[in-house]
């Protein structure tokens, strides 16, 4: 696989050819297993939570039971069905950089980015409304204020803990998705990647499939308690 | 006393006439911007040297404070910033970027005969990452620093009252910066290699970096966000680790140690792979088991991912986790007995010279088996309850981290002085410096196993005076430690200032980052070298058959 | 010798097979098909059997989006490698947690948390 | 034999710097301690030995040359692995065995509660006297210590014992021991706690069996009010009853349990609390279960997670209203509202089977 471009000098180069990589398909395939890599370790950083979430849940099973009722599922549901959405037009993104049809490939980018922002929209909404009620982890937790119906026990607070760290941090993530595939987008926009080189679309998009993944994740831990 | 003949047709030729990493570029611009893994090897040197002799300092005011089991020489509250300081310092700023950041940004792309590492740009983010938080760590410590030791255990570290929040954040963002180094090495080690460099011919080295390497990327996120929890709990109040609000504090020592006991095997591989060069060198003949060192080195790497429970068996943790965790710790001991063995077969017929880097190695093998019998000793879980937060345990840790990392990093340095300067440093100081610096561990350290014995705490600002003796012993060699690492650090400088020039290969060693002249060109090789001999194996010069 | 680099390097990018569109999109259908299970399963009342199948779900929609849409079907296998360990190290982490506090001392845990191991004598007869 | 065997005890443990051996399970764990130490200091010492050896054997004498290329064969890593190995194994099976000894607690044990509050240990035994700093325990009888914290994480370690236990607060923690000589043996607390942690000590003194009797009937007798909390810290109301089962009462009063709750056994709103420790209860569930402490500490902070048949949920919660040590007192006071003719037994420890957990 390693072709040898020693001989004669250097042979014209590949124009974004690094000087340490022997050859372009080193570098790419250096370039995805680096983000492989950082996508273990976003991996690991969500672990801790959801580590947190199960040694919590573990112990109040029916606590979590009861906050969850008030979490929107309907919402969930749709944030779910957005998300996949994106990750679809993400990857087609990536299949048309690499038949080098540039023009579709932007199209496809600018729908993802139109979802995460629908996303984020749907999410704060639901903060909105648990702002409103009162169902916030900790110190702020107050729900008789607001709602009718049987009290939420004290432990339920800790369930609105998890949810808050879980979501706001995976909505950070979205935030930089959002950010790394508008960069992708505008070095597209000016011609920068063609079907020989075509490395940040690559990566921006498997990290947009890990957003998508935790996601797929939290949907049913969050939302789906029983 | 230059061994190695030169052989012909090597990238040694073409590579003569360009100028060194040093001169071949100046100005300010140029370090501070540079890209070259060894400029940015040099920029982390002179960070760690820093915070080192920061951390010696806050060492020696607690020996000194504790000369007398009253107050001594500042008050209760200033003593226990003092221990958290001198923690967060050594641990964070020091332990986990030295030897990986300056030896492996140096040395593996030499080693593997790679121009550069995989991702330069990202290695010079990782660095100033590592600035930030050695920033961030001196502006907590400006602003009085915090007291909660540097493990941060909840809910303490959530209800003080001192600025516990700029320190965890420079750890959260020094946990990036190490995040971001492992995945650098990982992708350099798997993809950069030279022709002819199979993986059975990589320098233990640079598989000591790689089993690093591997922690760091996995491990570190968790201290990242456990972090991030806690600091988020104390500003805020969520309740996660409250236990009024139903939280539970061994939620966050659970969290807390299953980074931080991979992380000590982050600060103690690389000295393993540091000595396992440094013997590889100076007996003179291919290190017995080359690749059961290796492969001990991914035991160690993920059994230790698997034993973090047992710094909880005072904690109220179950009797049946303590038992799984108890099991698994003993596992880790016989990877590290296997390199051990193998060093100290290693020296069987060889021809050892004499020199400083090899009297730290030997330091080293004391220090590691002592250390590490005391640390197997601590995992047998009836004998775990005595010792627990006692000084038996700051003895373990200071035997291994302060003993085996500071002994390596020092040998390293002194082994590869030529190479990465260019100049020698003078063997006679050397020596004297090194029998200071392991006669000054070993008499600060021991007194503490036995302080530890009879039942005297760790974080102790005062204590009965029945354990008054052993602490002023302790705080003599302390300062004779000190003044072996201050005298190291003089001569140097003074021989990095004028001291005469080195040849390619003053050790006649065989590894192949000899093979560049030194201090090396900014590219390392003209052209992609071709490796085809083993690492520790001598070519070119003969060998008697009756060693000695 | 550039143009065998240029075109040498076309398809060492991805030396598989070329997917169309209808297969992303396909897979994209199999997804959603999969969040209305996850949703429908969530309001079947199935007592201690709602979580395990919804995480199974989850894991099978994960793995999907893993193989197909992040290309690790026909990946290296260090890439392959390094997704099972971080996985791996997710379930250790969060199993022996779990198991210390299911088995501990009684009295340790949060005051009021029902845990699934029976333990004062009051509950075993 | 013997008198040689005490004499190498004895010596270990002072070449070690160990305190003395001042309970029961002291001797066996320092047994274990003499044995991996000795196994460790040779190996340690036959590998530096080793090490020196070659190094002054095989040392380079001004000769240009190269060592020979001597590579043991795999029996060299097989003795690496397998040596270590079983020491390290048979240490693990000792020290797990000895653990769940120091962890299991004996049906008899004498039950004290202790209270680890920033820089002080207060001691509380159930129908005797309150103590600060000073817990008196007999002789050759199982003492049992549940033990809170109302702050931070403490440590109760008594290095005399070789026992230490972590006090976690908003919870109980459980340490048991047997002293085996009389005497005064120091305690510290070993987890770091804020600026007072290393004066956080205190002292536990042990008393031959009568003399330990007759002291704590002199305290019960006299219940003359108790020396005031020596540290007088403010937000903490100052202790009329020194008795816990008293001062149980007073709470009750207080906090309107006895609103709903009987204590002389005819109906009420809510169960009567006369005989109800030890009670089989049937609960809306259908689940009969036998009335213990837990259940009691938890009904006070969740009352309708086990609701007992025939009671309706209008028990609010006491959860952040009663603090762990006001919780405790008023189980105790239930506890000591026995039918007449059970008055007579000794108060025993919260009710679950010590062999059974794992």
């Amino acid at each position: 696989m390693q072709t040898d471009a020693i001989d004669a000098g250097h042979a014209p180069k590949e124009p974004h050819l690094r000087f340490q990589f022997s050859d372009s398909a080193r570098q790419f395939h250096a370039a995805k297993f680096g983000m492989w890599l950082f996508l273990g370790q976003e991996v690991m950083f969500f672990s801790a939570l959801f580590c947190a979430y199960a040694y919590y849940r573990n112990q109040f099973p029916d606590a979590f039971f009861r906050a969850s009722q008030h979490l929107n599922t309907t919402f969930g549901l749709l944030e779910t069905i957005d998300l996949l959405t994106s990750s679809l037009t993400v990857a087609l993104a990536i299949h048309f950089i690499r038949q080098g049809k540039r023009g579709l490939t932007s199209v496809m980018l600018i729908i993802t980015i139109a979802c995460a922002f629908i996303f984020l929209v749907m999410h704060g909404h639901e903060y909105a409304t648990e702002f409103h009620e009162g169902l916030l982890p900790g110190r702020f937790f107050h729900p008789e204020a607001h709602l009718e119906g049987p009290a939420l026990p004290m432990e339920s607070a800790m369930f609105f803990t998890c949810y808050f760290f879980l979501t706001v941090l995976h909505s950070i993530h979205v935030l930089i998705g959002i950010g790394v595939l508008s960069v992708v987008l505008a070095f597209n926009m000016r011609g920068k990647y063609s079907q020989a080189y075509y490395t940040h679309v690559e990566v921006g998009g498997l990290y947009w499939h890990l957003v998508d993944l935790i996601w797929i994740f939290l949907f049913p831990l969050l939302y789906l308690v029983t | 006393m230059s061994l190695a003949v030169v052989p012909e047709g090597s990238p040694l030729q073409a590579a003569h006439e360009e100028p060194d990493y040093i001169r071949a570029k100046s100005g300010v611009l140029s370090w501070v911007l540079t890209l070259d893994h060894k400029r940015i090897a040099l920029l982390y040197l002179g960070t760690v040297t820093v915070t080192f002799f920061l951390g010696g300092i806050f060492a020696l005011a607690l020996r000194t404070e504790l000369l007398v089991p009253e107050h001594g020489i500042m008050d209760a509250m200033t003593y226990n910033r003092m221990f958290t300081l001198h923690g967060v310092t050594m641990v964070f700023f020091f332990m986990i970027p030295a030897i990986p950041g300056v030896f492996g940004n140096f040395f593996i792309p030499l080693m593997i005969g790679a121009h550069d590492v995989a991702f330069p740009r990202l290695n010079l983010t990782s660095y100033y990452l590592y600035l930030f938080a050695v920033c961030l760590g001196l502006w907590g410590m400006i602003h009085g620093g915090t007291d909660t030791g540097w493990t941060f255990y909840t809910p303490y570290s959530t209800t003080t009252t001192t600025a516990v929040l700029p320190i965890l954040a420079a750890a959260f963002v020094n946990g990036f910066s190490s995040i971001l180094t492992g995945v650098n090495f990982i992708v350099t080690i798997h993809t950069l290699r030279a022709e002819g460099m199979h993986w059975m011919r990589l320098p233990l080295f640079v598989w000591g970096m790689y089993g690093t390497s591997v922690i760091q990327v996995l491990a570190t996120p968790v201290i990242g966000i456990t972090l991030a929890l806690a600091g988020v709990e104390h500003f805020l109040g969520t309740g996660i680790f409250d236990p009024a609000r139903g939280g539970d504090p061994i939620l966050f020592q659970h969290l807390f140690w299953f980074y931080s006991h991979p992380a000590v095997y982050i600060m103690v591989l690389p000295a393993f792979s540091v000595a396992s060069e440094l013997i590889g060198a100076f007996t003179r003949k291919p290190l017995v088991g080359y690749k059961m060192i290796a492969l001990s080195t991914f035991g160690i790497a993920f059994v230790g991912f698997l034993a973090w429970g047992h710094h909880l068996f005072t904690s109220g943790q179950s009797v049946v986790d303590a038992g799984v965790f108890g099991f698994l710790s003993m596992l880790i001991g016989i990877f590290t007995s296997i390199k051990v063995f193998n060093w100290v077969g290693s020296m069987y017929k060889a021809a050892i010279h004499m020199t400083t880097p090899f009297l730290y190695a030997l330091g080293f093998l004391f220090l590691t088996v002592f250390g590490g019998m005391t640390g197997v000793a601590l995992a047998t879980i009836s004998l775990d309850v005595h010792w627990q937060d006692t000084y038996f345990v700051v003895a373990h840790f200071h035997f291994i981290m302060a003993g085996a990392v500071v002994l390596m990093f020092l040998g390293g340095l002194h082994y590869w002085f030529p190479k990465m300067f260019g100049k020698t440093y003078p063997e006679g100081w050397g020596m004297i410096a090194a029998t200071l610096v392991i006669l000054g561990f070993i008499g600060t350290f021991t007194p503490q196993f036995f302080l530890g014995n009879e039942g005297m705490p760790r974080r102790y600002y005062s204590y009965p005076a029945h354990f008054q003796w052993l602490h002023v012993t302790s705080t003599i060699f302390a300062y004779i430690l000190f003044m072996g690492l201050l005298l190291t650090l003089i001569y140097l400088v003074v021989a990095l200032i004028n001291g005469p020039r080195a040849s390619n290969n003053p050790w006649g060693a065989p590894q192949y980052e000899w093979d560049t002249p030194s201090p090396p060109p900014e590219h390392n090789f003209s052209a992609t070298p071709v490796i085809n001999r083993d690492p520790y194996e001598y070519v070119g010069q003969e060998i008697i058959e009756n060693a000695n | 010798m550039a143009a065998h680099a240029e075109t040498h390097s076309h398809d060492s990018h991805d030396g598989k097979k070329h997917h169309g569109v209808g297969f992303y999109v396909g897979i994209w259908i199999v997804l959603l098909g999969f969040t209305g299970l996850t949703y429908g399963a969530a309001h079947v009342e199935m007592g201690a059997w709602n979580l395990p199948i919804a995480l199974a779900i989850a894991i099978v929609k994960g793995t999907i989006v893993c193989l197909f849409f992040m290309h690790l079907w026909g990946d290296t296998r260090a890439n392959q490698f390094v997704l099972i360990l971080s996985l791996l190290f997710l379930i250790l982490m969060c199993s022996m947690t779990i198991a210390d506090v299911n088995t501990r001392f009684p009295l340790l845990a949060p005051p009021n948390s029902q845990r699934f191991m029976v333990s004062p004598r009051g509950q075993l007869e | 034999m013997i008198q040689a065997a005490a004499f190498y005890n004895d010596w270990m443990r002072k070449a070690l710097n160990l305190p003395p051996q001042a309970s029961t399970i002291a001797e066996q764990v320092d047994q274990l301690h003499f044995f991996v130490i000795t196994v460790s200091t040779v190996a340690a010492v036959a590998i530096g030995l080793a090490g020196l050896f070659f190094f002054a054997k095989y040392r380079y004498r001004g000769k240009q040359m190269v060592g020979q290329n001597f590579q043991p064969g795999l029996w060299f890593e097989v003795v690496c692995v397998t040596g270590p190995l079983l020491f390290f194994l048979v240490w693990f099976f000792i020290g797990f065995k000895q653990y769940v000894e120091i962890s299991t607690v004996p049906d008899d044990a004498m039950e004290v509660y202790v209270m680890g509050k920033k820089w002080m240990w207060k001691f509380a035994y159930p129908d005797g006297p309150n103590a600060v700093g000073v817990l008196r325990v007999p002789v050759g009888r199982p003492v049992k210590l549940l033990m809170t914290s109302r702050d931070v994480i403490h440590s109760f370690f008594i290095p005399a014992f070789r026992l230490k236990k972590d006090v976690v607060p908003g919870r109980y923690s459980e340490l048991w021991f047997t002293a085996t000589t009389p005497g005064s043996y120091e305690v510290f607390c070993a987890e770091y706690c804020g600026t007072g942690h290393s004066m956080m000590r205190a002292e536990v003194v042990a008393m031959k069996p009568d003399e330990f009797d007759a002291w704590l009937a002199a305290q019960r007798d006299a219940s003359i009010a108790r020396q005031q909390d020596s540290y007088q810290s403010s937000q903490e109301p100052p202790r009329t009853e020194a008795n816990m089962v008293l001062q149980g009462q007073r709470l009750a009063g207080e906090k309107g349990c006895l609103k709903c709750h009987s204590v002389d056994g005819e109906p009420h709103i809510g169960p009567t609390w006369l005989g109800m420790y030890h009670r089989r209860e049937q609960l809306s569930t259908g689940e009969t279960i036998r009335i213990d402490e837990a259940y009691i500490t938890e009904s006070m902070m969740d009352p309708t997670a086990k609701l007992v048949a025939g009671y309706g949920p209008v028990m609010p919660t006491f959860m952040g209203k009663l603090t762990a040590p006001e919780s405790a007192a008023i189980v105790e006071y239930i506890k000591s509202l026995r039918d007449p003719q059970l008055q007579a037994q000794p108060s025993e420890g919260p009710a679950y089977e010590p062999g059974r957990r794992p």
